[in-house]
């Protein structure tokens, strides 16, 4: 299969419409694909319904922006800071736009989307119990002594990895939350790496591969992409700029600057790089993992 | 001995000492994470730390962790897996402590991390549960951490995102198909308050040095019950003291600026 | 943690008393411990469960030797032979015992595992509709559209994998058919390796590790373990050995003979392999995986 | 072109073109296995196997599989994971054609591979199901091989391991609750049958060459319909036959010899 590799922005706007179901930031803290984030800001796309279990800021800003109609997950905010600015004035005020938020735990967005994956209305859980989140989210109800959590299944999921084919077979490592999941249950799978190797590279540890490269739809080369958040073996998290993003969203004005700042008034990720202080983020002393031997024969 | 030392410290300190040798430790975000790097290397060497982000260890990071899913949190991990296989062994009553931050804790336990005022129009929207219900329900017994406010220590949330005691009556976690058993303390900045083992209400066990009981009972939205025998809290160690700040060494999680987070 | 290191013959004595409910065999064709079943036949153990998804002849080897009251699999036999001859035996003619078969598909054998992992009384999925098998097994059962999965829990799960350290952290590549969910739903899991490695191998990829390494119960190096089947880098699939098998265990008298000659009448592992041709099967053309960087600083 | 082939080398042949260019193909064991081989070399350069046993692959093994288990069926493979990954791909719709192995099939296409008698004391206790009912129910449509015997194309099944059309009403499957869309088609030894879309009775569609209806009939358990437009098999080509002998060196699964296995 060819001509899966293209730009974020050649991506985001094939495969992302108004009103798409994204599952994205699938791994929680590290992985975080960010640059498609600002991408789908930048193209302004409206009536996101956003799947996620943690959110480290990335939903907070897609909120902000405006673009989402709809949050199903089990936490949004900022992991090193606290709360998501934009989130509460989404629900608190109506700010920019009213949304509707559709609570998990992040037990449970991970059995939402195996039930997805496996093809079935739901699955069965002994988390929620007691719980007012089954008040507030009718995808998670009582059923006897169990609570069923129904189905989530979105139209993409968008993954960060350390490196992929032109392909789209992905590896990424370190842990990896609810990426599998998210990748089995969505139809279809925009990857973007850090590093864009040959098969030969991904080929030689098929067990590495995280998902059948018959989902992926596009492969986007996007160095960085996942900034500020961690990709073990490339970046460490920029806790800093966190921080900063966090003061700055505290009131819709410094938001907006922020975005014009970080997202609006930059063309993409390449760009976005230059304006930050990637050296003293580059993870720079190796620790590469054992080779397992594939040989047949 | 040093007497120097923050709020967040104390709560560092006593958290770490809810964590028995041999535990596996859910470990939540933020102060858990130093908690447990604590105990670890002190009396519980052989703790296990099993993080949501889908991580186990049986040591401490190297170096500062912002958030669990931190490069150094991975290095010499004994298990690098999905999420919901971590929640697997805490549903299967594997998990013997787990940690839960709380915006709002109640009389009984319960916390609320969702929604202050009405979900429909919150006066403030809480980030939700994350794992916090997870741990709530499926772990064999649960801390919260939280700072010691009126607005945060109230009769009844009045949303429980995570269960705790549930409306305190005895047995209420078994009547309605929890597995763990519940909360057995909440951390503050003032005090310790636990809970008696068949669940029920919350008890101040100890309070910090440099507070009353008063200061507790006034700060506290609920006629706070006081143990016969409450004492004060066991100061930090120094030892203790320097293993927080070994894994904390700008004082990101345990300074008087760490409070403003959220 | 320490002490878990032991030969198969401790291993089996301490973690597979009679009567225990056993995963075996849960990667299908590769990885199949054969050396643990056959401990188990010299330890005459009696009154096992099976677990499993298919059964390449490790299944019905322990049938024809009397060790197994139970078996919960889709599929028990020889896989390039066809029949599982002790297996018809014990099902036609009660020899040399009645056995239950609790069938299942290799879907719904999976399915059964991640209910017990996850601690629910069963999974529900659209496989099995229109089939008899929900006739056979009374843990498998209508429920309107779908069909309830029962949960399978194992107290054991016995693995064979390419390497380990003596903690019990098991590395293992290659397709895995059933062996993570049988691990997680199982109390214990017994681990043979071909290699012994220090943890400085397993820890340099933590994401290879299969299991938490709080289930794994027993550490057994035994090279060799899983012949007749193979191993990714070090064994090819004895084809013939499989093919006698088939020969021989046609009749009760041939599989008496077969059983003396392979299992009652050889000490250990270490001694079989020296009466096959092990170095016509070894794989010796090495292909590496490309490491995974797990740098953090 | 050779005239020379065995009976499985033909059912490969035209197992193999069942598989159309771009299909995602559920490979089941022996033969199947052969006929992606030879189909992916052929007309369906785009074609990809999936194995239960954890593999996607974009071209067959480089050397001869005795099993999908076997370590060249690893290497280039596209992905190496969990059988039950590869189960929810099928369950999703996206397995195009599926193979599976039968014991005995009946006029509706049912299988039977788990007992021939009663369940309780069979007087042939076969293998069971494996795969097989997951790709009956599951893939979009799929494909069964046997040898053909009277004693195993039989009227009606007496157990049903893996359905097919069921009782042959038609849309008795989507009645049913069955994702797929069942067989359409039996290949055995002699011929081969296809199934009506709507489900239904097989029918004689093509005899191999060196056969005949009246042969087909005699050895068939049911009044077998035969088409109107009924044609002889095409023989294997010699492509064909060059890439089977390429992948079956020794003839383990395509001579004489093989037909004794089971």
């Amino acid at each position: 299969m060819t001509g899966k590799l293209m730009t974020m922005a050649e991506a985001i706007r094939q495969f992302v419409p108004d009103g798409t179901t994204v599952a994205i930031g699938t791994a929680l803290e590290p992985l975080i694909p960010f640059a498609a984030g600002h991408e789908m800001i930048r193209q302004r796309r409206r009536d996101l319904e956003l799947v996620g279990p943690i959110s480290d800021a990335l939903f907070d800003q897609l909120i902000g922006a405006g673009c989402v109609r709809c949050v199903t997950a089990a936490w949004v905010g900022n992991v090193s800071e606290g709360l998501g600015h934009c989130y509460r004035r989404a629900c608190e005020q109506g700010m920019p736009r009213d949304i509707e938020v559709r609570d998990h735990t992040n037990f449970s967005i991970a059995l939402a989307l195996w039930a997805a994956a496996w093809k079935v209305p739901g699955l069965p859980t002994r988390t929620l119990l007691g719980s007012d989140i089954l008040t507030t989210n009718p995808g998670l109800r009582h059923a006897g002594d169990l609570v069923e959590v129904d189905a989530v299944h979105p139209d993409v999921a968008i993954v960060h990895v350390q490196r992929a084919d032109a392909d789209g077979r992905a590896h990424a490592w370190g842990p990896l939350g609810i990426t599998e999941e998210a990748g089995l249950a969505a139809d279809a799978v925009i990857v973007g790496c850090e590093e864009l190797v040959g098969s030969e590279v991904t080929l030689s540890d098929p067990n590495r591969i995280l998902f059948p490269e018959t989902k992926v739809v596009a492969v986007v080369h996007e160095p960085g992409g996942a900034h500020p958040s961690p990709v073990q073996g490339h970046f460490k998290r920029d806790h800093s700029f966190y921080r900063d993003y966090a003061q700055q969203s505290r009131s819709a004005a410094g938001f907006e600057s922020w975005l014009n700042t970080w997202v609006l008034g930059v063309a993409d990720r390449a760009t976005y790089m230059t304006r930050i202080d990637a050296s003293s983020l580059r993870i720079t002393k190796h620790r590469p993992s054992a080779p397992a031997d594939y040989g047949d024969e | 001995m040093t007497n120097s030392y923050t709020p967040q410290e104390m709560m560092v300190a006593v958290a770490s000492r809810e964590i028995r040798d041999g535990d596996l430790v859910f470990v939540g975000m933020r102060l858990p994470i130093l908690a447990y790097a604590v105990a670890r290397n002190a009396h519980a060497p052989t703790a296990r730390g099993l993080f949501e982000v889908g991580l186990m260890r049986d040591q401490p990071a190297a170096s500062f962790l912002g958030t669990m899913g931190d490069p150094p949190n991975v290095v010499e991990a004994l298990w690098a897996t999905r999420m919901s296989n971590v929640m697997a062994l805490m549903a299967q009553g594997r998990v013997d402590l787990g940690f839960i931050g709380g915006a709002e804790v109640d009389r009984f336990g319960n916390l609320n991390t969702s929604y202050v005022g009405s979900p429909r129009r919150p006066t403030v929207k809480l980030p939700g549960s994350g794992g916090g219900a997870d741990i709530a329900i499926l772990s064999r017994r649960w801390v919260t951490l939280m700072s010691h406010e009126r607005r945060r220590l109230v009769e009844r949330v009045s949303f429980v995102t995570s269960p705790g005691h549930g409306d305190g009556t005895p047995g209420w976690r078994k009547r309605n198909g929890l597995l763990g058993g519940g909360p057995v303390a909440v951390i503050t900045t003032l005090c310790v308050l636990r809970f008696p083992e068949q669940g029920g209400e919350a008890i101040l066990a100890s309070v910090h040095p440099g507070h009353s009981v008063d200061e507790v009972r006034a700060e506290t939205g609920w006629d706070l019950k006081v143990a016969d025998d409450v004492t004060e809290t066991s100061e930090p160690t120094s030892s203790e003291l320097a293993a927080i700040r070994q894994f904390d060494p700008d004082g990101f999680w345990t300074t008087a600026s760490a409070v403003t987070k959220g």
